[in-house]
């Protein structure tokens, strides 16, 4: 038994483990906390396929950003968790059923059947010092998968309009500040000239007084 | 000329411009537009070639090349009597609301001229498709007709009579696309020359049994009909009895028997015993209706079932080689659809002029009304004769073809049939009796007033020809022997 | 053709859509800028696409993306559809809190994604186009922030959404694994036909994709998410998500599995035969129940779908395009529907809230009150039921022949039969506007233009009805 | 000749419409001037054919005039037979309908209703002439509908009175029963000789002798049978014969002139004619005619009899035609057909004379038709009291009268008959003599004789104008002397060879003729024949019993009250058809409706599945249940089979 | 030594765990979102294991792409719940049941 072997089904029990859990617990938190831990370990396992970039992108793409920002919506809605346990064991039997049919279908048909390994020997490793799966991946995807990557582009732009289109309040009893409006001010906008009818001496001036 | 196309097209369009240009100018407009459309449909009859069963006045155009639809029209001897029926009836039903009718006239008026291009389209249409489509198109103004314009139910009669039918043709649209599996043309003139085997010959029978034996229609897909009847004005009432149901009898005759002859061999037993059940079940059901235009519903559904019963004895009357018997039966049907294309459209017509003037069609709301009608007393004596089948009539020539032809095939066939004799004069001269005999039965009826010039000729002139056809039918028969003749030849072989 | 001209209808949109996004930062809220700016790209863009029509079918960008005939045809309509979707929504958004650049900017979004999913010859390309589509979807459903109903739509809409496209990839990976390629041309000459065993593993894939797709068209099982969105979604969005995708779907479902696995045929006609069986059934008799006009069009939309999936079971050319022609007409045919619903949706409820026409009463004694309305409704409604000789009968005619010829005759006559009980609702929608009185009987007036269009768009139901050689031929050409 | 006899026919049409739709702008007078002289032209032209014809022996005239339809190789036309027969016929029946007109002028003078009342009786000379004068059964079959038709409209020509409506509509539907069998007797001829023409039917005839077909099961029925029997059964309802009589009495709902023309001399005896034109088929089959004759031999006595039983005038002169047209029908089943002709002559004449007579009495009486409340009218108004008793002596068969002739000759042929049926036939008809002569000199007596019992009508009571009386004068001559004159060639001459064809084993008449030694010794005989003592014996019951000792009645009635019971409710044949027919129908009409079309085909089918269809759409939409993890659930169930198809397939 | 299968396993495990958390999960939409993460996850881990048998950087590609969609994916799945919950007041899945029928 190889290393390989070993650290392969160590992460992959982590795997299995985590995102169990992410499924089962209660709170939110510790869902998404077991959900890093998946990615991690995820990662792990992919760089026994030779995808260091990937793996790495994972880690700083998911557990970095998408992840923390489950954490902070999950913090932001604070909600309570106490009453969401009920109804999960109700359906569990439905639930267990229906995913163990599904998987055992699915691995008798993906396993020795018909991906054989035989016919999917693994490739030769990539001892090149030189070699760099980041550069290779940098080439394909600038040279062949341009236009793809523009897509996502938009993508990206979608999901920013998106966002803020969704999220972004303007509350009516929002104070802001206009500069523009702050300088092009005119006296009259300020000052208000009062008449008043029993003038006496000492009040007959008090604005020019003060100017 | 293109004189089927001005036909189908000129009520079409004069139909859409009629209900563009608003109710104003409608009546006058709409009349002309149906006279007109009468008298270019009249060089049909009177350019008809009696020699050929080939269609005439074919018209072909491109139409669908992907589909291989075509716009195809032509009318043989079956088809033509009953366009003209339709130009005809089309005028007097305009004549019929002229003043009637004061809710929307224009778009009244104008469905009524779009369906009448639509009908026309049915009985001229050559490929399958294109009558499939006239065919249920007509479905749509009929609909808003009774709807808009009709009785207190009419929204259940009307949604009743929509999708009864459409059920009854989405299943012939399959059939036509098998046909056209089979032989890869929609043209209704070589679908007869198909060969189809027993099985599918079978099925395609039955939808087209659906299809038809709904539109016509027969026991027990009848119950559709009085209720439409009831609800529909008057002169939707009119168009639907006269012209509507005939769809359904040349669509057994276009289709069912030419198309797959011995699945229609085959059911004829069926065919025969449901046409005899809807002679004399629906002959006795008649009889008790308390409503006059149910009354007449009936009658219709009574009558319409001599029209299939001319139709599929023929296959009978094959076996015996009695060719002679099926010609009789054959054109006893279709003399019989022209005849109660204007019989019925004149009874309800009639039972629309006395609505007018009391608003019931209850037979106890009335009594006695030739007293202060006698004009109108007489026109609804003489319909109701036509009716009950009396000599001299239209209304006699087709039941007596069809009793002769029945009688061919077996004695119980006319028995059954004849029995019409005594349970048609029944229904309808009871109804007389209560309606037009009598004392003035009320108040309603004794400030009636008799028809006014307009209904004098709108009934008068459909008096005219079921006098005509009654005491000449050879006017109408001659056209389609050749026709007869050629659907027998189809019949009289096997397709297998 | 260099490869800029291949892409040039979408890069000049998504330009375009870049210069009305800003220019929305720097609008009033009620001015017609946005509008009008986002009409004229897509006219521009109209004018591209339709002069890609008559080009030789090319591929370009390293196999990711090409033009071909059903592509340079879909494109056309699609963008036809869209800009009667923004006209008809125009008005709505007026007066709504609903924020109305983002919904120009996201609906243009959505058409990009909708036209790179049209055009894509590669999974990736297939599967960004479609999430560009599903992301703005999903956005635009939501847009309406303060409606409750709104934000549970869009949410189950997200998460069923995310679903189906989780399952996609799944079921592209499998093909991938399969096949070695992402290609769609490479795919299909990887799977060898007959090789029983040996395409298991693209078959296995074949299914997940077939559940994505479903999923995009709205078939049964897969069609939960469809009455839900279109009625919590504003009627603009629904209108959008109503008619558009459902093209672009029809193309990705071709270029899935005609284009890239036309060697599995046995067994994705047999899924589709089931999957269309169910969803005329269902979506006919659902739609029955309903009293929310929105949600019946849903139920609509689900048994028109399984009309749709008609066509493809057949297998054969014609079956394709006559699935092309439905869903084009459908498209706009359901354009018109909802585009009278927009137009009736003006004026205030009695409690001050904006009026929504979403009842079916509400549209009670409609042709006394807009006869035009009216009329259009009706021959929609018509065309949806499939009764000649609107286009919709047509589209059906096309779609039963081609099941006809594959020997699925049992199919077709479920399919008929549950058609009938479908007319039933339709009927309905005729019979409250024409057989009812009306309940208020103020009379509706619309924008000029908006009442040109649901004219134009009414006559093209009928119009197209009775010569619909025009859009049949180029569907048959695409095809051929 | 052919341009003659279409004037013949159309004449009276002519006339009908133009007096039916035009009545109003020409007027009474105009109008019955038309109608008349149209009925007067038709009389001269009949009487030109009959020169022609009889005298002149021109051929037999047999042409179409034009051809109604043709469907297969059967061609329907309409077109003229007039032979000796026909001229007969023609002569009757536009004599009859002519002094009919001229009598109508009198009797409906007060009627708002004049000039429709002559539109239709000249349309009925038209339906009737038609019907004589068919070459074809189409066309008889036309003539035979109409005359129906004319029927219908003259019994409701007082369309108020709902007695009257009733009337019609139940002599309309009795014929329509026995219309029934005669299209299907029509339908049976088409059927085996594909020809509707006379001659073609007949001299296809022969060849169907021992042709069977089958109706219930396996029995076998002989073809010429069928046929025989199906056109009787159109007799019987055009003829009234039992138990298709019951319209006929209650058509005195009609005015008085129409009793006379229509159901007296000439519509009702349209079946007697039709089976004597159809000679040459009942003739082969015995069955048939041994129908023909029991049905006819029990009309003519047991309908005799319930005329002893009315008191309406109208009535017992209707039951007594009842009874003559059983006579007329006993001769035809016994192969006297010329016998039955001539007694449908005869029986015309003096027929129309009673009718006519009794209209006067009913002019006379201000419309009071009850005898119980006439008398002694013989000096009020002699010439009806005169021209009566002629009719009611030729009625009961006095000899020298015309009845005695043709109805002496039928109880003798009857006698000599070999047919089954003919010995109870025999003592029908004998014992109808009695019935008859009791019920004709009842009425006579009690309408003309003894005490008037009703003063007041008594005193305002004069004799009919001129308009009346002269047709019962011109009507009274024929009655008297048309029987002496005619009866040698008619019926024991060679007036109808050729045309009525007699096989010689059923041949009667034949063995009545070897008796036969001119018209004065046969009448001169009739004086010692037991039927003269029979008929004596009625009159003279009469006389006592109404003259003599009017206690007597009274006496029987409380005696024998059961069986006039019977007779008034004329056996229950009416009471039975309201009961079994009427509401039956009507019964099975409602329960078809209700339960057949109503509740089962449009309660549990059609609405019924659109229900269920709506049903099925409440409980699926609860499917859709709103909840995110059922949509889920959905889709995964979905893949799920779906990736199961492939361990499956 | 491990062959393609074992993580196609994997990965077909962590798939139907997801969908059976979709399913079970009837309180709370955040962990529905990342029952879909989960899912995406598996199909990354497909993609790279076949990447790497099949020796082409296809699969890493599409991977990279997944990932990208997936982050926006995720913002506006998390826009939308921000939105439902300041409307509803609840992310109680069980509760988003306004509309049905």
């Amino acid at each position: 038994m190889s290393l390989e072997i070993i650290v392969f089904y160590l992460f992959a029990a982590i795997v299995v483990f985590s995102a169990f859990r992410v499924i089962t617990v209660n709170n939110p938190v510790f869902a998404a906390l077991f959900l890093v831990l998946t990615f991690f370990t995820c990662s792990a396992i992919w760089m026994l396929l030779e995808a260091e970039f990937l793996a790495i992108t994972l880690v700083l793409v998911y557990v970095g950003a998408v992840m923390v920002l489950f954490l902070f919506v999950v913090m932001m809605l604070d909600v309570n968790v106490v009453p969401l346990k009920e109804g999960f064991v109700k359906y569990l039997p439905v639930g267990l059923f229906v995913g163990v049919v599904m998987l055992i279908e699915m691995v008798f048909l993906i396993t020795q059947r018909y991906f054989r390994d035989a016919d999917f020997p693994p490739p030769p490793r990539m001892t090149d010092a030189d070699f760099s799966n980041t550069e290779m991946l940098g080439r394909v995807l600038y040279r062949d998968y341009l236009f793809q990557f523009e897509i996502a582009a938009i993508i990206l732009l979608v999901a920013i309009v998106a966002a803020i289109a969704l999220t972004m309040r303007r509350r009516p009893d929002t104070k802001y500040q206009r500069p523009a409006q702050q300088i092009d001010i005119q006296r009259a906008d300020r000052i208000r000239m009062v008449t008043t009818p029993n003038a006496s001496a000492d009040t007959a001036r008090p604005e020019g007084g003060q100017s | 000329m293109p004189w089927l196309s001005l036909t189908v097209w000129l009520p079409i369009i004069g139909g859409l411009i009629v209900i563009a240009l608003g109710d104003r100018r409608s009546r006058p407009l709409a009349l002309g537009i149906s006279v007109l459309t009468l008298l270019v449909s009249l060089p049909l009859y009177f350019g008809f070639d009696l020699s050929t069963p080939a269609m005439q006045f074919v018209e072909r155009a491109n139409w669908l090349p992907g589909f291989d639809i075509e716009y195809a029209l032509g009318v043989d001897g079956i088809a033509m009597p009953l366009v003209i029926l339709t130009t005809l009836i089309n005028v007097v039903v305009v004549i019929s609301m002229w003043e009637v009718i004061k809710d929307r006239p224009a778009l009244y008026l104008g469905a009524f001229q779009i369906m009448t291009g639509l009908m026309v389209g049915v009985f001229s249409a050559l490929d399958a498709i294109l009558f499939y489509i006239f065919f249920e198109a007509t479905l749509i103004p009929m609909f808003l007709i009774i709807g808009i314009w009709g009785g207190p139910r009419r929204v259940y009669a009307t949604i009743k009579f929509f999708l009864y039918t459409f059920l009854g043709s989405v299943f012939m649209l399959i059939a036509l696309i098998y046909l056209y599996r089979l032989g890869g043309s929609f043209a209704i003139e070589d679908m007869h020359q198909l060969a189809i085997a027993e099985k599918p010959q079978f099925w395609i029978f039955l939808a087209f049994f659906a299809a038809f034996a709904v539109k016509i229609p027969m026991w027990p897909v009848h119950t559709w009909l009085p209720d439409a009847h009831v609800e529909a004005p008057t002169a939707g009432s009119a168009v639907l009895a006269a012209i509507m149901l005939k769809m359904g009898g040349y669509g057994f005759l276009r289709f069912s028997l030419p198309i797959v002859p011995d699945a229609s061999s085959q059911m004829d037993t069926f065919m025969i015993v449901i046409s005899l059940i809807a002679v004399v079940y629906i002959g006795f059901v008649a009889l008790v209706q308390r409503d006059m235009k149910k009354l007449i519903a009936y009658s219709s559904i009574s009558h319409m079932g001599f029209v299939t019963l001319g139709i599929f004895i023929a296959f009978g009357l094959l076996q015996k080689g009695d060719i002679s018997g099926v010609a009789l039966g054959l054109e006893g049907a279709i003399v019989q659809m022209i005849s109660h294309g204007f019989i019925s459209a004149a009874m309800f017509l009639c039972v629309g002029v006395m609505y007018d003037r009391v608003h019931s069609r209850e037979i106890s709301a009335y009594g006695g009304v030739i007293n202060t009608m006698p004009l109108f007393g007489a026109f609804m004596v003489f319909f109701a004769m036509a009716n009950a089948g009396l000599p001299g009539t239209s209304g006699f020539v087709g039941e007596f073809m069809i009793i002769l032809a029945g009688f061919r095939a077996n004695f119980w066939i006319a028995f059954l049939a004849a029995m019409t004799l005594v349970l048609g004069a029944a229904y309808t001269l009871w109804m007389v009796k209560r309606v037009i005999f009598g004392e003035i039965g009320n108040d309603n009826v004794a400030a009636l007033q008799d028809v006014n010039r307009r209904e004098f000729w709108m009934l008068g002139s459909l008096a005219a020809f079921v006098l005509l056809l009654g005491l000449w039918p050879d006017l109408v028969g001659r056209v389609m022997h050749a026709s007869v003749e050629n659907l027998v030849s189809h019949i009289s072989i096997s397709k297998y | 053709m260099d490869s800029l001209s291949i892409a040039a209808p979408e890069v000049f949109l998504l330009t375009a859509t870049c210069i009305v996004l800003v220019a929305s930062l720097f609008t009033k809220a009620n001015s017609h800028t946005v509008y009008w700016l986002s009409q004229a790209s897509l006219v521009v863009t109209l004018l591209f696409a339709f002069g890609q029509t008559r080009a030789e079918p090319v591929v370009a960008y390293v196999g990711a993306y090409g033009i071909d005939n059903m592509s340079s045809t879909l494109k056309v309509w699609l963008i036809v559809v869209a800009i009667g979707v923004l006209l008809y929504s125009r008005d709505y958004l007026t007066g709504r809190r609903i924020a109305r650049g983002e919904y120009f900017v996201l609906a243009l979004f959505a058409i990009s994604g909708m036209m790179i999913m049209v055009s894509s010859k590669h999974l990736l390309s297939v599967y960004l186009g479609l999430e560009l589509l599903a992301l703005s979807q999903y956005a635009m459903v939501a847009l309406a922030r303060d409606d409750a109903d709104a934000s549970e739509a869009a949410m189950k809409y997200f998460v069923l959404g995310a679903l189906a496209s989780g399952m996609l990839l799944y079921g592209m990976s499998m093909v991938y694994g399969a096949t070695g390629s992402l290609e769609l041309s490479g795919i299909r000459d990887a799977v060898v036909v007959g090789g029983a065993e040996g395409s298991v593993p693209a078959r296995f894939g074949l299914t997940f994709l077939i559940v994505g797709i479903a999923f995009k068209l709205g078939a049964v099982p897969f069609h939960m998410w469809v009455p839900d969105v279109y009625e919590g979604a504003p009627t603009p969005v629904a209108m959008f998500i109503a008619t558009a995708p459902k093209i672009a779907a029809f193309a990705m479902l071709i270029r899935l599995l005609v284009d890239a696995l036309p060697a599995l045929n046995s067994d994705w006609q047999a899924m589709l035969a089931i999957l269309a069986a169910l969803s005329v059934v269902v979506g006919n008799l659902v739609a029955i129940a309903q009293t929310n006009i929105k949600r019946m069009l849903a139920y609509s939309t689900i048994s028109n779908v399984g009309f749709l999936l008609l066509g493809i079971v057949g297998a054969t050319p014609e079956g394709y395009s006559a699935a092309m022609f439905y869903a084009i007409t459908y498209a706009f045919t359901t354009l018109a529907a909802f585009g009278v619903l927009l137009a009736l949706s003006r004026g205030t409820r009695e409690d001050g809230s904006p009026f929504d026409a979403v009842m079916l009463d509400d549209l009670a004694g409609l042709a006394r009150r807009n006869g035009l309305l009216a009329a259009v409704m009706m021959l929609a409604m018509i065309s949806l039921a499939g009764v000649p000789p609107m286009v919709g009968f047509y589209a059906k005619l096309a779609v039963l022949r081609a099941v006809v010829d594959a020997g699925y005759t049992w199919l077709a006559l479920i399919a008929v039969a549950m058609s009938v009980a479908g007319a039933f609702y339709y009927l309905r929608v005729i019979k409250l506007m024409y057989f009812d009185e009306p309940v208020v009987t103020t009379e509706i007036d619309t924008a000029g233009d908006v009442s040109a269009g649901l004219a134009i768009n009414g006559l093209a139901v009928v119009v197209l009805g009775i010569f619909p050689s025009f859009i049949m031929a180029a569907c048959l050409a695409a095809f051929a | 000749m052919k341009f003659i006899y279409t004037l013949t026919a159309f004449a009276p049409l002519i006339a009908a419409i133009a007096a039916g739709f035009f009545g109003k702008r020409l007027g009474r007078t105009n109008s019955h001037r038309i109608t008349i002289g149209g009925v007067a032209l038709s009389f001269l032209l009949s009487c030109y054919a009959f020169t022609q014809v009889v005298l002149g022996d021109a051929p037999v005239f047999d042409e179409s005039l034009y051809t109604w339809l043709i469907s297969g190789d059967i061609r329907f036309e309409v077109g003229f037979l007039v032979d000796k027969l026909t001229v007969l016929m023609m002569l009757v029946v536009t004599f009859v309908s002519l002094m009919v007109h001229i009598y109508t002028i009198g009797y409906m003078e007060e009627d708002p209703g004049y000039q429709r009342f002559f539109a239709y009786i000249s349309l009925f000379t038209f339906s009737m002439l038609m019907l004589v004068m068919s070459n074809n059964f189409l066309q008889l079959f036309f003539g035979w509908e109409a005359v129906g038709t004319v029927s219908y409209l003259l019994i409701g020509f007082w369309y108020k009175k709902e007695t009257a409506i009733f009337a019609n509509m139940k002599a309309f539907l009795v014929n329509r029963v026995g219309d029934f069998g005669f299209v299907l007797g029509i339908a049976a001829i088409v059927m085996y000789t594909n020809s509707l023409h006379y001659a073609d039917a007949f001299a296809a005839g022969p060849s169907l002798v021992g042709e069977t077909m089958s109706i219930f099961g396996n029995a076998e029925w002989q073809v010429l049978t069928v046929i025989c029997i199906l056109l009787f059964i159109g007799a019987m309802g055009k003829s009234a014969q039992a138990p298709l009589h019951v319209w006929l009495p209650d058509s005195m709902e009609g005015p008085t002139p129409i009793s006379a023309l229509i159901h007296a001399a000439t519509m009702v005896t349209a079946g007697i004619f039709m089976v004597a034109r159809m000679s040459p088929l009942f003739e082969l089959s015995e069955t048939a005619l041994s129908f023909v004759l029991i049905i006819g031999a029990f009309t003519a006595f047991f309908m005799g009899l319930i005329g002893i039983v009315q008191n309406d005038i109208k009535r017992v002169v209707a039951y007594s035609t009842l009874s003559q047209l059983g006579y007329m029908t006993v001769a035809l089943g016994v192969s006297a057909y010329s016998a039955a002709i001539f007694h449908l002559m005869t029986h015309a004449f003096f027929k129309a004379l009673l009718f006519l007579a009794a209209g006067s009495v009913i002019i006379a009486m201000h419309h009071e038709q009850d005898i119980r409340k006439m008398g002694g009218l013989w000096r009020k108004m002699p010439i009806t009291w005169f021209t009566s008793l002629i009719g009611s002596l030729a009625l009961i068969g006095f000899p020298f009268f015309s009845g005695f002739f043709s109805k002496d000759v039928i109880i003798e042929a009857v006698h000599a008959s070999n047919i089954p049926g003919a010995n109870i036939a025999y003592w029908a008809v004998f014992g109808g003599v009695f019935v008859t002569a009791f019920y004709s000199f009842r009425m006579f007596f009690l309408v003309f004789h003894g005490k008037p019992r009703d003063q007041h009508a008594y005193d305002h009571a004069q004799e009919s104008p001129k308009v009346v009386t002269l047709p019962l004068i011109l009507l009274a001559i024929p009655s008297l002397v048309i029987g002496g004159l005619t009866v040698s060639t008619v019926v024991f001459g060679n007036y109808f060879d050729g045309i009525i064809f007699v096989d010689e084993a059923h041949d009667s008449v034949k063995e009545v003729a070897s008796h036969f030694h001119g018209a004065i010794p046969f009448a001169l005989h009739g004086f010692v024949t037991p039927v003269f003592f029979t008929a004596m014996a009625g009159v003279l019951t009469t006389v006592v019993f109404y003259l003599l000792a009017p206690g007597i009645p009274a006496f029987l009635d409380s005696k024998l009250g059961f069986f006039r019971r019977i007779l008034e409710n004329k056996y229950g044949f009416d009471d039975f058809n309201q009961a079994v027919f009427a509401r039956g129908s009507i019964g099975l009409g409602k329960q078809l409706w209700q339960k057949g079309d109503v509740a089962v085909i449009d309660g549990a089918l059609v609405n019924g599945s659109a229900k269920g269809v709506g049903a099925l759409a409440g409980v699926a939409r609860h499917l859709q249940s709103g909840m995110l993890f059922h949509y889920a659930f959905a889709m995964i169930i979905g893949l799920l089979v779906m990736l199961s198809w492939f361990f499956f397939v | 030594m491990i062959g393609l299968s074992h993580y196609l396993t994997l990965a077909a495990i962590l798939f139907c765990m997801s969908v059976v958390g979709i399913f079970l999960n009837r309180k709370n939409v955040i962990i529905l979102l990342m029952s879909i993460e989960l899912m995406l996850l598996s199909v990354n881990i497909n993609f790279v294991a076949f990447s790497y048998f099949l020796d082409d950087a296809a699969g890493q590609i599409f991977v990279f792409f997944i990932l990208t969609v997936a982050a926006a994916e995720a913002a506006i799945g998390l826009a939308i719940l921000v939105v439902l919950f300041r409307n509803r007041s609840t992310i109680n899945v069980a509760d988003l049941d306004t509309l049905k029928g």
